[in-house]
């Protein structure tokens, strides 16, 4: 395989604009400069129908009403997309941000904490679980902690949830009624082996598995042009090493 | 720096030095803090830590970072609540975790709205507030404080978690400014005002004062913690410091970088303590 | 005097006359209303009438005067949900009252931080939201809708009432001015904003449309309704007569007096109907 | 009895301002122009320990949270003291602010409504009834509809409540344990007797009951000029009538 006319993450910057289509209303958390980017090129794609609250920009963040309004938002229903990652990822869609090892809460390893997940991953309908690593340390059979849990269909109250799992090889489909991920497409570059290999949770696999669409040139322009702009206000050093060329001409 | 005003009142609220704003905390104190973005009392943590407070409940409104990093460290806390303590791309807590590891406090694991219905319960006198989401995970399962409660409104069964009012015994932040009769501006930061409204008074240190009236225009109204919630006011220039103070000042990379590196070890903390909290080779 | 802007946006907000805005309404709609001191939208409320909406359940947040006397009289009401009905010193609310004795409408008597609770509770998409007093009242016995449950904090026996979450369809309300993006200058009425995000959409009638962006500053977007919980809005100078609006016009005395005396009987109502909303002799 | 050296309205207020002392914060509603300027005068008189928040002003309103502040106020224990009214009131200290007569909703009398009184009588500490009309009509053995109901000692949480009742003719203290009125001062130019006959409660009263305490000068001078000017900013048409000479002086 020779180099790609694109790079990793303009291919989940364009896979994530593509899951966002005929979203309203998309946020994105703490440190998420590529659902981030995501998220600006679905809107510039959006012909003025999609609203995108970066958190952390200035230019991009349209909230008044403190850092409880985006939690407000999801549970009026107004939030569509969100982007929630995990530590452990299993394979019913289970995450834990909070730790692994040991018994808690004196883990072995500790993260950050749950930060909303624990409310978010109920209420917003189109949960795109992102973790760039894919190892078998990540994706695991079980989390050891679950920070939010995948769906039941127990029949409680549950409008939100993920509809799948992007990582640096592949893209997982959330199939609800089965609570099991699906690989709907592998990346270009790599193989449904590669992903078996570092995959820690069963998963169904189709006979045959379709390469991550690729971004066209439109596309590619456009984001490393305006929405590399964009995002630079709020992440500029990831600006600065994916899109360099940007960067150089001192936008 | 701290300009030495003395016992003074601005409005009816008392304007005190920086030790004497962290002398009324107690220990054993319930306090409840901003995230590291929203406007911390940095100055005021570290004449906490001179006081050698012990025992505080620290309730972080939703999440925080260096400031209980260092009153873990300095063995200030005895329980901590949060939905997440992370210093950002300063790397890991260390003294956090290295306090969890050895059970000095007490966590609980929460998520952040969570966090934000239990102080607005408070502050509206409520026992409970009702948060969709939290079933089926480990946060609810290590919450014995948390109730699940049957939906009375459906007819269906449709459990959903109630959460106990938090009601701090102080809020503890830093602001831009406050004006001449000790009404504090807090812009959007609506969570500071949540924060106050739920604790019994509200300790604050700002930039400045100001002779201006915070109330006197329907603008500059609408960004305003009144003054009837505050306990006491410190002016204390850079008072975030080594944090950001929303787009007044950044935050200090360097010297958070060496935050960092030295307090990998309780060693490295404590020399960072001597040279930076106790020797106040800081902004104050 | 409205612009007929036709169909228009700013920012991604669509931008309407009054005729239009109002078209927006069905008949039935659930519509949350300030009160008369907040900014009431008294033109878009005349505009509801020459449409002849017919069955709206008028939330008041929690009181309403003239706009619920002219609705009712109007014949456009199904249910008034409210802690009061007064024209204050204007007199008494003889629209109201005869409509109601008449049986022409539901009445859902509650007190203003039931209203409050219940508006908050669809704001953060809770099923319901607890509150305290109520006990013993002739306002809990008449309201089937909500609940006593037992608080479960509590090991003694300690009733509490729920309030389930009112969700209504729009929120109706007129403000100083929009920017150019569709943000909405509300000041520190932040019964605006609880209604706002209550609401499926808002409805905002505005002095003017200022070519500004209030949320570049901190100042000003802390007093802002941000536009993603707009649904549309009209340019309409004097748009709260004759009510007032804020500090920034005053009650029109002369022309409430007027109201108040014309609107004892329904034929004195017809008539000023026909001089002051048909005709449109009023502001717009 | 020769004309008082004080009104009917400065007693109220200067007795209204003494049952304010050692409040720290104490509001007043809609239309209240007597409860206003007694909260005022007894700030005057605390040296700097109370605040006081009259509904409608603009210099003495300190709330920035909106219509919902004042109710979370007395949610959180800080709001001391509140003024309520009623159409009628009974012995047992209900109110109606409702209606009369008839079968709700289509009763034969319609008052506005029940505003917070549902909720402020049973968290504010010291709420004061306060009406002037004192007569059979509104002193009722018992209310047609209970807006807020007087305490029950019930066990239920009840952090508020009523001391007592202010009318034109005097002032009712509330015995929470016996859950009556006791008659504790009739105001001067007015006897026991004239109380009785106006009342359609039955309440307990001494065998000599005082004389409501009269302003002394002090008082009547700091009513007339400070506080006169403060409340005329919310009410002048109020200030024109009670201090006219204060009103002819341009103040």
């Amino acid at each position: 395989m020779t180099a790609l006319p694109f790079s990793r993450q303009e291919l989940l910057i364009t896979t994530i604009a593509r899951l966002l289509q005929g979203c309203r209303l998309v946020a994105t958390g703490a440190s998420s400069p590529i659902p981030g980017a995501g998220a600006l090129l679905a809107r510039a794609q959006s012909g003025g129908h999609m609203r995108v609250n970066v958190l952390g920009s200035v230019r991009n963040d349209f909230l008044c009403d403190g850092g409880v309004e985006l939690f407000d938002l999801a549970g009026q229903g107004r939030l569509d997309a969100f982007f929630l990652g995990g530590g452990q990822i299993d394979g019913e869609a289970n995450i834990n941000l909070v730790g692994a090892g040991g018994v808690y809460p004196q883990t072995d390893v500790r993260w950050p904490g749950s930060f909303g997940s624990g409310y978010l991953y109920y209420l917003v309908p189109r949960v795109i679980l992102f973790r760039e690593e894919h190892s078998r340390r990540v994706l695991v059979p079980k989390v050891d902690f679950i920070s939010s849990a995948g769906p039941k269909n127990d029949g409680t109250y549950r409008p939100g949830g993920p509809i799948g799992l992007l990582t640096n090889l592949c893209w997982f489909a959330f199939d609800r009624d089965k609570r099991r991920f699906r690989l709907e497409s592998v990346h270009p570059g790599h193989s449904v082996e590669e992903v078996r290999d570092h995959t820690g949770f069963d998963f169904d696999c189709p006979a045959s598995v379709a390469a991550t669409a690729a971004p066209d040139a439109d596309i590619l322009t456009l984001l490393r042009t305006r929405i590399a702009r964009e995002i630079a206000e709020t992440y500029p050093r990831f600006v600065a090493q994916v899109f360099p060329d940007l960067a150089a001409a001192g936008d | 720096m701290t300009k030495e005003l003395g016992p003074n009142l601005i409005g009816q609220v008392p304007l005190q030095d920086l030790d004497r704003l962290a002398a009324q905390i107690p220990h054993g104190a319930k306090i409840a803090v901003p995230p590291d973005y929203s406007g911390v009392a940095m100055a005021l943590t570290r004449a906490m830590i001179r006081r050698s407070l012990r025992d505080l409940h620290v309730v972080c409104v939703p999440i925080s970072g260096l400031q209980v990093d260092m009153l873990a460290g300095a063995g200030c806390i005895g329980t901590v609540e949060t939905s997440a303590i992370t210093l950002g791309e300063y790397g890991t807590a260390h003294r956090f975790q290295a306090a969890l590891r050895a059970k000095q406090f007490r966590m609980m694991d929460a998520t952040c709205p969570a966090v934000h219905a239990a102080i607005q319960a408070a502050g509206k006198g409520l026992p409970f507030m009702p948060l969709r989401g939290l079933l089926g995970t480990d946060l609810l399962k290590n919450r014995p404080d948390w109730q699940v409660i049957d939906n009375p409104f459906e007819k269906h069964n449709d459990p959903i978690v109630l959460l106990p009012a938090i009601k701090p015994d102080f809020a503890v932040f830093h602001a831009p400014f406050a004006d001449r009769n000790g009404n504090v501006f807090i812009g959007r930061r609506r969570e500071l005002v949540a924060m106050a409204h739920a604790s019994t008074a509200s300790l604050v240190t700002v930039e400045e004062i100001r002779d201006v009236d915070l109330l006197a225009s329907e603008e500059s109204a609408a960004g305003t913690l009144t003054a009837a919630y505050i306990g006491g006011i410190a002016e204390v220039p850079r008072g975030a410091w080594p944090l950001k103070l929303w787009d007044i000042y950044e935050y200090d990379e360097a010297h958070l970088k060496l935050y960092g590196e030295m307090a990998r070890t309780a060693e490295g903390f404590a020399r960072y303590c001597d040279e930076f909290v106790h020797d106040r080779k800081a902004a104050e």
